[in-house]
């Protein structure tokens, strides 16, 4: 029953070529850019561009792991939808009370 | 497994007997546990409200010594002579705030009836998790004693208001409340895993849980608030729980989040707060609005007017409640940019507050109304919180926030969707479910003599509270008369105080009443009141499983008088007769 | 269908989001660790945008490469969760209680490695409390913020780390099969979001 | 007993357009009011229970609902415009005027020090002139308020002149009101701020430009005086 569910058939990818297990290829991508980000932290970009790259960067490494870790990918679409559901409040908290304070210190 | 959950398997254990421990106290039942909330909660409500009467007396009666000798019992760090010192005022206002909304109004709402109800409503045997429920209710005694204890250490409890505004709240330098503040953010850091374990059954057990044929248009209104709300809490209390944590720092290790002497920012805490309170005044009252739908349109014997539209506007009174936090801070030196988008926002959310409310009256219109006690209640929550929600309108423009801002009309305000909203939506909930959990009838006299006393004295008592406030009487205070232009105001305060003392005494009826009935009650039989919803298709009280048999729903809740029908009612499990022919069947409405 | 029909066939539960609920209820719980971490991770952003002065730039204060090597060792544990996740799925016991065991330890590793990374920066004086904060760098905020968000996650991979000796536990006495390993994919989505919200600490609290 | 919805008489400049607003509002939603109670209670009258006669089955109406749903809807908005017209003008940091009178105002538990510039003509320095729970101003003259906490929020509240601000510490919020009278009104304290809140009271004193010149003058001298 649960292979069904969870689609376990297509557990490979292509990884430069190579057919990998699909975790195991996540992992590399996943470490690959967290090296990238070490790299580029320490590398002289205007502070602003590189805390959106960075924050771009990570928001992908978590997306994937919700993915493809947590299986979402194989899972019915109405429970993605529910689990990005509270993305949208998070945000929209930050960023209010961010402006605020841009106010202030402007 | 995927979808097939097979209804009745979960714990079939349950159907033995327990023996008196696992009946009573752990008990994994949902009606139980529905009903070890109603207990507690009540006696918070009761506790909130002898809390609410010390304010009123010392607002009445200012510098008068309490009566009944109740200056004997309290200790000299709080009513010397009985006289109410002006810091144990503060903890009185702030610990009424609390009690009631974290410890009455939530668990009443989301603890007794999310309970109850949902499982029932949905033809579910339980909730989805049985053990967490059983935590979530566990927890509450925890935290409330927490929240006791305060009253009793050095310092008194806490005293910087229920919104616990940072940097008053930091540190006791500010207040003299070290210890009792602390214990009110341990309590409802602890509480806030109540509802947060509750709030997630709650979700699952809607979503996964339905009887077959319960689609999502065909789920009673009770329900479809109790889950939306059940949505609020999930994502409202852990931002409060943060806040809180965050607040506890500041008190205890010395951290700086709200404190501007590390730079730490004390309007940080305001919006993390309403944030949080925003979504909760919603927690507070859309519970009650399903009871109210299910009550009018019960005892109308009418379908809801237009019932998916009350479904489109709970979903948008919620994701609307999100955004509107700001207007408790139009005047805390907020960006004035930002107060515009919160104004527009907020004046929003009449319009899906106009569709529930224009849609009772809808309900009514044409109706064979039945004037029993549930449906008094239920009426008066109409009539009260369109008075509640009118007085948000004046607060919700900035401008006219300006004056009415931290003055008694936002006293009225709160406690006309609270109390004359909210609960009374809990009286109308409690007498009109009280046959499903108890198996006897409440007394109609009783419960009708407590509703007309109540409904009048509540209105004599807080209805002057907005011309208290247009006269510019701030809130919070002590002692109006040390302000010179409020003193003109005591005899109101008098009146007011005076209506209260009868409000709060004829509660006594409403206790009198749940106990005698709950032995002496007239035998309710498994659907009293002729009502369509699964919940009265199973035995008063229902057994361990609720259903002999998973019912099967055929037509949404709200089928009363169907024409050509002789009964005026038309219970969702009924089977319909094949020979009644296609055109008498309520079609499936698109969405369905 | 007609009623009739659905009278006499159609006995199954309204489909839901079409999982099993042990595996919803983790989700919906997950969707409130989000808020929770959003009031965590939100007050640090908003208070050092506010106030960037007291906040060091990268590597000043604190140690990227340890923490670089711990955030490997995070997502390492989330690569070997989820191979005893697929183990299981084939039926193969062996395979999931070896992964689990490697998930515990490097799960247990990554809180050790925090707690040292803890006692380092207490000794320069860095510390979360007003009164007692001594390092150079801007002001308190910086260690109020870093301990609070850094060290709610490090409570979460440690009540992570007993649930899975807990689910090893009985992955050694073989009460997981093929057709029943609900319990490893329930805590598996647990442990991947603590590694997830880490991805997110990372980046921001280290690297920016 | 007083029942009045009649604020008390308002002497600031943009009073009474915040008085406008309050007394619109006052009649939308009594009317309103008055509109939805009459019909709920005709209906509980006209339809309550009577043998033999049947509930009509009624499931909604769509062009009643939209009548009412979009009605609601223009009403409120039309508000929130108005609104926002006269919160501009109050808040709006353009808004602020440039010729005003200058002073700070520093809450502290719980009581307010208002400081005037001194002979130097600049705030903030030595020779500033303090009054302790007591504001002077100038009438018909615009007045910056700086409003700063020593220790918690407080809020500084003067109703007949429609100035209500939160007075957060950390920071400094600047105010302006412009005074139509000349005399005494009430200045309150409406943040909760510890025990004695509800007595951090004080008195604006609007002056004619003169004595407010005068007044200032007094005061130097008496400072002087103590030195
Ligand atoms: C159950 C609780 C509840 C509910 C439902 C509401 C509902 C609303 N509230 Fe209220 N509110 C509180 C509980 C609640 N509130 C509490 C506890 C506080 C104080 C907290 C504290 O400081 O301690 C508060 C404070 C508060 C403030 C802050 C005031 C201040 O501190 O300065 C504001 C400001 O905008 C506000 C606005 C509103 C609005 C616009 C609604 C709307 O949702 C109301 C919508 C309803 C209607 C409008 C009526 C029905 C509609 C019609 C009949 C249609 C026709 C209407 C028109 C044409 C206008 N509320
Ligand atoms: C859920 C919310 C709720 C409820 C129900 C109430 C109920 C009441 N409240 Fe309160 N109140 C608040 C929420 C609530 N309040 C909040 C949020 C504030 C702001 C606090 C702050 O400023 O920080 C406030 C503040 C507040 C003030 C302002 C204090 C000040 O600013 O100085 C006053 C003053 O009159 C007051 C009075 C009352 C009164 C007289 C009642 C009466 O309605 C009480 C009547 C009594 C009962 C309802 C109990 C009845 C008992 C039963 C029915 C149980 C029967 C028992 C069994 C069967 C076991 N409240
Ligand atoms: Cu100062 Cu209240
Ligand atoms: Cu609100």
């Amino acid at each position: 029953m649960k292979n069904s569910e969870n689609g376990t058939s297509d557990n490979r990818m292509n990884f430069l070529g190579w057919k990998v297990d699909i975790y195991i290829g996540i992992w590399v991508i996943l470490l690959l850019l967290t090296l990238g980000e070490v790299i580029l932290a320490f590398l002289p970009f205007p502070k602003m561009a590189l805390a959106l790259g960075l924050i771009a960067m990570a928001v992908y490494k978590a997306a994937l792991v919700g993915w493809y870790y947590m299986h979402l990918r194989y899972e019915p679409r109405n429970l993605w939808i529910l689990a990005i559901c509270p993305l949208p409040l998070a945000f929209i908290l930050v960023l209010a009370v961010m402006t605020e304070f841009g106010w202030l210190v402007g | 497994m995927s979808s097939a959950i097979p209804v009745g398997d979960s714990h079939s254990e349950d159907h033995h007997d327990l023996g008196f421990i696992r009946t009573y106290i752990f008990s994994t039942d949902h009606k139980m546990i529905a009903k070890q909330f109603l207990v507690t909660s009540l006696l918070f409500l009761a506790l909130g409200g002898m809390l609410a009467a010390m304010i009123r007396w010392q607002l009445g009666f200012p510098g008068q010594p309490l009566p009944f000798n109740l200056g004997a019992i309290l200790p000299d760090t709080m009513a010397p002579g009985g006289i109410i010192l002006p810091e144990f005022y503060n903890s009185l206002v702030t610990m009424h705030a609390t009690f009631m909304v974290f410890f009455a109004l939530m668990p009443l709402m989301a603890g007794v009836f999310g309970n109850l109800l949902i499982p029932l409503q949905i033809g579910a045997d339980d909730m989805a998790f049985p053990r967490i429920n059983m935590l979530s209710f566990w927890i509450t005694p925890v935290a409330g004693a927490i929240m006791l204890a305060s009253f009793f250490v050095e310092g008194g409890a806490a005293g910087a208001g229920w919104t616990s505004y940072a940097p008053l709240s930091t540190s006791g330098e500010w207040t003299g409340v070290y210890l009792g503040q602390i214990l009110w953010l341990v309590s409802l850091i602890v509480l806030g895993f109540s509802s947060i374990t509750g709030a997630l059954n709650y979700v699952t057990t809607v979503i996964a849980m339905r009887a077959p044929g319960m689609t999502w248009f065909r789920i009673p209104l009770a329900t479809w608030s109790l889950f939306v709300t059940a949505w609020l809490l999930l994502l409202a209390i852990p931002i409060l729980t943060g806040g809180l944590i965050l607040l506890l720092l500041d008190q205890t290790i010395g951290t700086a989040f709200f404190r501007p002497e590390g730079s730490g920012e004390p309007l940080m805490w305001q919006h993390i707060f309403w944030f949080f309170g925003h979504p909760e005044v919603y927690i507070l009252i859309l519970p009650a609005m399903g009871f109210v739908s299910e009550v009018i349109a019960n005892r109308s014997r009418k379908p809801v007017f237009g019932y998916h539209s009350m479904v489109v506007a709970i979903v948008a009174i919620a994701f609307l409640g999100w955004v509107v936090w700001g207007h408790h801070m139009f005047q805390s030196g907020m960006n004035p940019f930002l107060g515009m988008s919160f104004m527009a926002t907020t004046v929003v959310i009449a319009v899906p507050s106009a569709i529930k409310t224009f849609n009772w009256i809808g309900t009514l219109w044409k109706g064979d109304i039945h004037f029993d006690t549930p449906l008094l209640h239920a009426v008066s929550f109409v009539a009260l919180f369109v008075i509640g929600g009118l007085s948000g309108i004046f607060l919700a423009s900035a401008p006219v926030d300006i004056y009415l801002h931290d003055t008694y009309f936002i006293v009225a305000h709160l406690h006309y969707v609270l109390v004359g909203g909210s609960l009374f939506g809990i009286f109308a909930g409690i007498t009109f479910w009280y046959p499903k959990m108890f198996g006897r009838m409440m007394n109609e006299t009783l419960g009708k003599l407590h509703w007309g006393v109540s409904f009048i004295a509540y209105n004599l008592a807080f209805f002057p509270m907005h011309n208290l406030g247009v006269q510019g009487m701030m809130r919070r205070i002590y002692d109006p008369n040390q302000y010179e232009f409020l003193q003109s105001l005591q005899s109101t305060n008098t009146f007011i105080s005076k209506s209260v003392f009868v409000f709060v005494s004829v509660q006594v009826l409403f206790a009198i009443n749940f106990f005698w009935s709950m032995r002496k009650g007239k035998k309710a039989g498994d659907n009293p009141w002729d009502s369509n919803g699964l919940e009265w298709a199973c035995p008063s009280p229902p057994p361990h499983g609720n259903f002999a048999e998973i019912p099967i729903v055929h037509r949404g809740p709200y089928e009363y008088s169907y024409p050509g029908r002789e009964q005026d009612f038309w219970p969702q499990n009924e089977a319909p007769v094949e020979s009644f022919g296609a055109s008498t069947k309520p079609e499936h409405k698109p969405g369905e | 269908m007609s009623d009739a029909v659905l009278a006499t066939i159609d006995r199954t539960p309204e489909p839901g989001m079409g999982v099993f609920n042990k595996k919803l209820g983790m989700w919906v719980f997950l969707l409130s660790e989000v808020m929770f971490f959003t009031s965590l991770i939100g007050s640090y952003i908003i208070l050092r945008y506010a106030h960037p002065d007291h906040f060091a730039a990268p590597g000043e204060l604190l140690n990227v490469n340890l923490t670089a090597a711990n955030t490997f060792l995070l997502i390492c544990s989330s690569v070997s969760m989820v191979k005893a996740f697929a183990a299981i799925q084939q039926g193969d016991l062996k395979g999931l209680q070896r992964w689990l065991l490697v998930t515990i330890l490097m799960g247990t590793a990554f809180v050790s490695v925090q707690a040292y990374e803890y006692i380092m920066l207490s000794h320069e004086g860095f510390l979360p409390g007003l009164a007692d904060y001594t390092a150079h760098a801007g002001g308190p905020l910086y260690g109020a913020t870093f301990y609070v968000m850094t060290g709610f996650h490090g409570a979460h991979v440690s009540l992570g780390v007993l649930a899975l000796i807990f689910v090893y536990i009985r992955a050694l006495r073989g009460e997981y099969t093929v057709a029943d390993h609900e319990g490893v994919e329930v805590i598996g989505l647990y442990w991947h979001f603590v590694d997830l919200v880490w991805i997110i600490l990372f980046t921001i609290v280290y690297l920016i | 007993m007083n029942l009045s919805w009649i604020m008390p008489e308002s002497v600031s400049t943009f009073g009474p357009a915040l008085d406008n607003l309050y007394y619109v509002i006052l009649v939308i939603t009594g009317i309103v009011f008055v509109v939805t109670e009459v019909v709920l209670v005709y209906f509980m009258i006209k339809y309550r229970h009577k043998e033999g006669r049947k509930a009509t089955y009624i499931e909604g109406s769509s062009k009643a609902e939209w009548i009412w749903t979009s009605a609601t809807a223009v009403i409120v908005m039309a508000l929130a415009i108005y609104s926002k017209g006269i919160w501009d003008e109050i808040r709006h940091p353009d808004m602020f005027p440039e010729n005003a009178y200058e002073l700070n105002v520093t809450a502290k538990q719980y009581e307010w020090n208002a400081a005037y510039a001194g002979p130097d003509g600049q705030l903030g320095t030595s020779d500033d002139i303090m009054s302790r729970n007591q504001v002077h101003v100038p009438v018909d003259q615009p007045v910056i308020v700086n409003l700063q906490s020593e220790d918690v929020i407080h809020s500084f509240f003067l109703p007949q002149l429609r100035v209500k601000h939160d007075v957060v510490p950390g920071r400094v919020w600047p105010i302006w009101f412009e005074a139509t009278q000349t005399g005494e009104f009430p200045l309150a304290c409406a943040e909760l701020c510890g025990l004695g809140h509800y007595r951090m009271g004080g008195t604006l004193i609007v002056h004619s430009k003169e004595d407010f010149d005068s007044w200032l003058s007094e005061m130097q001298i008496e400072a002087e005086d103590d030195e």
